[in-house]
């Protein structure tokens, strides 16, 4: 059998968002929650690669993928900065114990 | 079949790197999945964005990972997870099979196009100036934000309200720093 | 420059002057007081005002601003314009406001700064035509907000607030991008109008709207997306928790809105959905507010209702192709963040008399609240304004929105609608069991011993009250005062549709 | 001049209204004098536009897209609704000048109250349909807040509350009402309305039918919608006497009264109409006979009476309906001003601890028995001749076992009027003695509305000659007031009724012969017969319902991730579903 490449990314994405939310769910530490928001916009980025690839227009989507590669970059380390704040003045980094705010 | 072997190998990384109890090992595997997906891009043409995934994804990010567990600590965390493991795990599975089932059968094979003979420097600062304009936009944002969060309570501050302020945080602040103190001398 | 139409500018005044906030900040820091900062935001939009009236005018006169960088263009329509006189006139309220609220705070000028970039983001997302480029509007804006709802970023429960509204969101956009990568990979262009021509039925489309409605639907707060919602809009400032409450989660619907009319074609069920998502919004959301005894967590739950009433409008002109149910809609919009902003603003200012003048940090209970009318008239009187203009009672501009939806439902001659207007209808009642009550505590004789100890309300902070109730009034009072804005944006909607009536 | 009496009467009390809260509360004698001049100059603006009543739209406003023309019609129902309104709100305050000598917060008291007077005149004389559905939630919403004017009492919080969710519900039959009659037809003017009625579906003619009765039932406390009324006894006494005695509640009445023509051909709508009302006048009257407080007797009484009108205007009588709502108006607000004046001077409401009185508060004793005349329609009272004139309508209108019910709820009213004035003024003295009797001010209200009750049937005739003249789809006839009182006495069920009430006078007098029966009875009857089992039913379930749904905002970030997994299941369920080509 074989895959096309966009069936291939495709697959990709299909794998990585389904890890990323995996991570969502099960993540209890707050950087793996970072960690697994990582993972999901990594799908999300060979996505847009692969379509550039696909539609003959490769550097369109390199540079859409630059774009988020800076935003999502840049939330990343708010959120590293959040849960550094976080274990500062709560004292953990567990998400279980976020959870005041409720109701 | 490169290809596929490198994206399925990515999962693969990503599935270990939300598994991973500790979180310096979650940060490398997320370094993984990064460099592996900078693969992927250059297979697919993608030279440029391939390098700057590799310096961002897999270096800076990895970095600040690093740098954030020296500060916050790694501690595995016991205890039960919060979702059941199963209903995680199902409801992601159900959500990939149905976005699977969705996409692949009905998937057009797209003919083969020539690519295009732009690179990505051009197109990034022409067609797509002003994604590349808000960027910048985004990472004032994001230092302001990130000098906001780090900030310590030591700004100047006036007038009798203020002073009150600053007491009240300084109280906290303490009681915090003893109760830490507390809560890491109990363990040993 | 002066070549640049109008409306850039409306972008381009506050995002320039962000940095210059910052600077004149940090140069300014030895006083703590934040005065440049704050008068040159209140200036810098109130000169973006001055962008307004041109670019408003130019609509009016039927041309179609645009400004074309590259393959990317950014076009003025009814619904931008719409966007921009919510964004840009709840900004200069919450600005003005923000200057005694947040004083002696540390990180002022950051919050300046981020609040002008968050207010050009939101102008600019109403006028992008282009789909990633719509998304990088969006990113943009809520990078720009994350650090204004930690703002208190040494209180635990702000922080945790903050950081489940990043996650959420940042897993929300992840979800558009993943979208736009599959809209991108089957349809080659990334131009809405384009993507509109070409999208059909296609289980790759399908899919697409599926990761659109989800991942655009988290900032809009549909439920069950909503969980952020409550946390962030009470555990920001007040200031910004109008702003959340009456733009940001606005905006989100207004991206909905945009990549949805793209998609029309895809499915039969969009009006469906809509439709379903609003009653959802409505039960869940007067529900929840029902049992809340904080005072800005239970205004946050009332948006997620009022969320719902948008939704209500918007599927009525979906599946009757008649304007009438958007503009209802979009009206309620507008009135929406008049009166929530004056709600939160109302509340944020009990809330800095009672708690933050004296350096606590704790929520605002509604039991706090008694006897306040006597001791803060103005605020009382503000607040209760606009809970009874958001529980929909005339003479007041919620009851006359509600009401251009309601019609609209009944106009369309579907009883499954017009059984959802009856539906909405018993809401608006049922509402008015957590509206009504915050009423009678203020207006109780006996004050608590919160409000008999607290401190006086500085003067400015009741300008942005004393105009958002006005308008509030004058708009129940005389509802076709805004036709100029809703009805354009109406037709911005329809023509989003593709005129596929 | 008629503009301009139209714009006094809604304008005045308006301005009123802003100017006294504009005022605050540092001067309450000032406040006091303003808010009567105000609501004097309104009284007198409607009191001069009852001679100049019209079928004519006499202004209008356009406010254009759905919100269609604005317009006043100063019809003869219009007119007396608002008369009624002014007038009796410019006693009312009068009588508040006395009453609330030492009350905090007096600036909100008049506002409201103003602003109440103005709606409600606005109300009857709104020719447009969706001007009255704002008008009568204007005119809710200051009922709520008056109810609870008393902000520290949690009962009268709850009391407020209750009737504004209560009357908001039913609201929802005026809106749909309104909304089907504008998608069907493009206006909201009730002449358009009226006139072109039949060319509308039956299925949505009956709609917008049913829909105004349930607004009318919520709106003037009908069964099952009535348990408000009892409840909202916490307001302050002369609001009580304004809002839920004399002009509020009758807005029902009023409401199906104006588009009786409309529906009168409706299948079963004048059944359900008859049905409700004397439903209300019997169950009513049976809880007045086993109620403690005073003003919650007045309170069943209100509702029984309102059934009386409900009733009439199902049977056809409009007259009569619109002759009883004048004559109650007076005659009610006499009763409750009356008992405000005891209640000031006692400090209590509870009638256990009242009795004795008429020897000490004389003046009270004899309005109040006045009043009390006019409820029971003993001859001479005003009541006698409209309630008789309802009773007719009746007999010829509507079944028979209906005008039995109807006979059985006057023998009721002979009966607990009885009570309640041998409780309050008879007997011994069973609790602290009086402070004073009724002050000037409220003696001047009590007065004129006590003449007001001996003679305002000499009305009858103008008043059908008004209502014949100005309501051409009505098609009413006008007699002459010495025709009507002449038909009336000659009439043979005038007797009956009479014989009716002596017999519930008797009934009261030789209760000992019932006591088990009463015994047996009372819980029920004090529990509302169950309606307020249903009422706490209701909140309580969706209280319950509440509780399960804030279990869902767990709090938790991962449930929070589980949800937007959950939305994606959905959505794409929903889009897959319909998205098949």
């Amino acid at each position: 059998m074989s895959l096309a490449p966009l069936q291939i990314a495709v697959l990709g994405v299909i794998g990585l968002l389904g890890a990323g939310f995996y991570g969502l769910l099960a993540g209890r530490n707050l950087i793996k929650i970072v960690v697994a928001l990582q993972v999901l916009v990594k799908g999300a980025l060979l996505g847009l690669v692969a379509a550039g690839s696909v539609k003959g227009q490769v550097a369109l989507g390199e540079s859409l993928a630059v774009t988020v590669i800076v935003a999502d970059t840049i939330v990343a380390v708010m959120g590293i900065a959040l849960g550094v704040q976080i274990r500062r003045r709560v004292g953990t980094l567990d998400v279980k114990e976020l959870s005041k705010l409720r109701g | 079949m490169t290809v596929l072997l490198l994206v399925a190998l990515a999962v693969v990384f990503a599935f270990l790197a939300i598994r991973a109890r500790r979180l310096i090992t979650s940060a490398l595997w997320l370094a993984g999945v990064s460099a592996l997906c900078a693969l992927v891009f250059s297979l697919y043409g993608a030279r440029q964005v391939a390098v700057i995934e590799l310096s961002v994804g897999a270096g800076l990010v990895t970095v600040l990972f690093v740098f954030a567990i020296s500060v916050a600590g790694d501690e595995p965390l016991a205890g039960r997870p919060v979702l059941p493991r199963p209903l995680s795990a199902g409801l992601v599975l159900l959500w990939m099979l149905v976005l699977g089932g969705m996409l692949l059968p009905g998937l057009p094979i797209p003919p083969a196009v020539p690519p295009d003979r732009a690179g990505l420097a051009e197109v990034l600062w022409g067609p797509r100036g002003l994604d590349a304009l808000l960027q910048v936009v985004v990472i004032f944002a994001g230092v302001l934000g990130l000098l906001g969060l780090l900030a310590e309570s030591g700004a100047p501050l006036d007038g009798a309200v203020a002073r009150e302020v600053a007491a009240g945080r300084e109280r906290d602040l303490q009681a915090l720093t003893e109760q830490l103190q507390d809560g890491e001398a109990v363990p040993e | 420059m002066s070549s640049l139409p109008a409306f850039v500018w409306m972008i381009l005044v506050p995002l320039l002057a962000a940095p210059l906030v910052y600077l004149a900040g940090r140069l300014d820091r030895r006083s703590g007081l934040a005065r440049w900062p704050y008068g040159l935001t209140v200036l810098a939009l109130a000169a973006a005002w001055g962008a307004f009236v041109p670019a408003a005018a130019s609509l009016a006169r039927g041309a179609a601003p645009a400004f074309r960088l590259g393959a990317v263009s950014l076009q003025l329509d009814g619904l931008g314009l719409l966007l921009a006189a919510v964004a840009l006139s709840l900004g200069l309220c919450v600005a003005l406001y923000s200057g005694p609220y947040l004083q002696g705070e540390p990180g002022q000028e950051k919050f300046y700064a981020l609040l002008l970039l968050m207010i050009a983001m939101i102008v600019g997302l109403g006028c992008a035509t282009d789909l990633f480029n719509l998304w990088v509007w969006f990113e943009a804006m809520a990078v720009s907000s994350y650090l204004l709802v930690a703002f208190y970023c040494q209180q635990p429960a702000s922080l945790e607030a903050g950081f489940k509204y990043l996650v959420q969101s940042a897993a929300g956009s992840a979800l558009v991008v993943a979208g736009i990568a599959l809209v991108f990979g089957v349809s080659g262009t990334l131009d809405l109008a384009a993507i509109g021509a070409a999208a059909g039925p296609t289980p790759a489309y399908l899919a697409a709207g599926v990761l659109f409605l989800v991942g655009f639907g988290v900032k809009a707060a549909l439920v069950p997306l909503h969980t952020w919602l409550p946390d962030a809009h009470s555990q920001a400032p007040s200031g910004i928790s109008a702003m959340l409450s009456g733009v940001v989660i606005e905006a989100g619907l207004v991206a909905l809105l945009r990549v949805v009319g793209a998609l029309l074609e895809v499915s039969p069920s969009w009006p469906v959905l809509l439709a379903g998502f609003g009653a959802l919004n409505m039960l869940a959301g007067n529900l929840l507010a029902l049992r809340q005894t904080q005072v800005k967590r239970l205004l946050a739950y009332s948006s997620v209702a009022h969320i719902g009433y948008m939704l209500l409008g918007l599927a009525i002109t979906f599946a009757s192709g008649e304007p009438l149910g958007a503009q209802g809609s979009l009206f309620h919009l507008v009135n929406h963040g008049l009166m929530k902003g004056l709600a939160f603003l109302a509340a944020g200012g009990l809330l800095y008399g009672l708690y933050i003048a004296a350096g606590d940090h704790g929520p605002l209970q509604v039991a706090d609240l008694a006897g306040a009318s006597r001791h803060y008239p103005l605020a009382a009187l503000a607040l209760s304004l606009a809970v009874l203009g958001l529980g929909g009672l005339p003479p007041l501009a919620g009851f006359m929105s509600k009401w251009q939806i309601f019609v609209a439902g009944f106009q369309s001659g579907d009883p499954w609608l017009m059984a959802l207007v009856v539906f909405a209808a018993a809401n608006s009642a049922l509402s008015l069991a957590y509206y009504a009550p915050l009423i009678n505590a203020m207006y109780r004789l006996e004050p608590s011993a919160r409000v008999a100890g607290g401190r006086r309300l500085p003067k400015v902070l009741g300008l942005p009250l004393v105009g958002l109730g006005l308008a509030v009034v004058v708009l129940g009072v005389w509802p076709g005062l805004l036709d100029w804005l809703t009805g354009p944006a109406a037709g911005a909607v329809l023509s989003s549709l593709g005129g596929s009536f | 001049m008629l503009q301009v009496c139209l714009l006094a009467i809604l304008g005045l009390p308006w301005l009123g209204a802003a100017v006294i809260w504009l005022a605050g509360d540092r001067r309450p004698d000032r406040l006091h004098r303003l808010a009567v001049a105000f609501s004097a100059a309104g009284g007198l603006a409607a009191l001069g536009l009852l001679p100049q009543a019209t079928d004519e739209v006499a202004l209008r406003l356009s406010l254009g897209g759905v919100f269609g023309d604005f317009t006043l019609v100063p019809d003869g129902l219009g007119v007396l609704v608002a008369a009624i309104a002014s007038v009796i709100g410019c006693l009312a305050i009068v009588f508040a000048t006395d009453y609330m000598q030492h009350g905090h917060q007096l600036a909100r008291f008049y506002s409201l109250t103003l602003l109440f007077i103005g709606a409600m005149a606005g109300l009857a004389l709104s020719g447009s349909l969706l001007l009255t559905f704002l008008f009568w939630e204007i005119t809710a919403l200051c009922s709520y807040a008056l109810i609870s004017f008393h902000n520290d009492d949690p009962r009268a919080v709850a009391g407020g509350l209750k009737a504004l969710v209560m009357t908001q519900v039913g609201g929802i039959g005026l809106l749909v009402g309104a909304l089907l009659a504008y998608a069907w037809l493009g206006d909201y003017q009730i002449s358009t309305f009226l006139a072109r009625a039949g060319s509308l579906p039956e299925g949505v003619l009956g709609l917008i039918a049913f829909g105004f009765l349930l607004a009318a039932a919520a709106k003037s406390a009908q069964v099952p919608l009535h348990s408000w009324l009892p409840d909202a006894m916490e307001a302050p006494t002369p609001v009580t006497a304004l809002i839920h005695a004399a002009t509020m509640v009758n807005a029902g009445v009023y409401l199906l009264a104006r588009f009786y023509p409309a529906f009168s051909s409706v299948p079963h709508w004048r059944l359900a109409v008859m049905v409700v009302g004397a439903l209300s006048a019997l169950l009513a009257g049976l809880m007045a006979l086993a109620c403690g407080d005073i003003k919650r007797v007045l309170a069943y009484s209100t509702i029984s009476q309102l059934g009386f009108m409900v009733y009439a205007v199902g049977s056809g009588a409009l007259f009569a309906s619109q002759f009883h709502l004048l004559s109650h108006a007076i005659f009610k607000a006499l009763l409750f001003l009356a008992a405000g004046a005891l209640i000031t001077a006692l400090g209590t409401r509870d009638l256990c601890q009242m009795g004795g009185l008429g020897r000490r508060m004389p003046f009270v004793r004899t309005v109040f028995v006045i009043g009390a005349c006019g409820l029971v329609g003993l001859p001479l009272a005003n009541g006698f001749f409209s309630k008789d004139l309802i009773l007719e309508g009746g007999l010829e209108g509507g079944p028979a076992w209906l005008y039995a019910g109807m006979l059985v709820s006057v023998g009721l009213t002979a009966a607990y009027s009885l009570r309640l004035v041998g409780l309050v003024f008879g007997g011994e003295r069973r609790g602290p003695d009086p402070a004073h009797d009724a002050r000037p001010a409220m003696r001047l209200a009590l007065a004129l509305l006590a003449f007001g009750t001996l003679s305002s049937w000499l009305l009858a005739g103008p008043l059908g000659r008004m209502l014949a003249g100005t309501l051409p789809a009505h098609s009413l006839e006008a007699v002459g007031t010495w025709r009507l009182v002449g038909a009336i006495l000659a009439h043979p069920a005038t007797w009956g009724t009479l014989a009716v009430v002596a017999l519930g006078f008797a009934l009261w007098a030789g209760r000992r012969a019932f006591t088990r029966l009463a015994r047996a009875l009372a819980p029920l009857l004090e529990g509302g017969l169950g309606f307020e089992w249903l009422n706490r039913q209701i909140v309580d379930q969706t209280r319950r319902l509440a509780a399960l749904v804030q279990r869902s905002q767990t709090g938790q970030l991962n449930w929070n991730a589980a949800a937007i997994l959950a939305g994606l299941l959905a959505a794409a369920a929903v889009l897959l579903a319909g998205g098949r080509p």
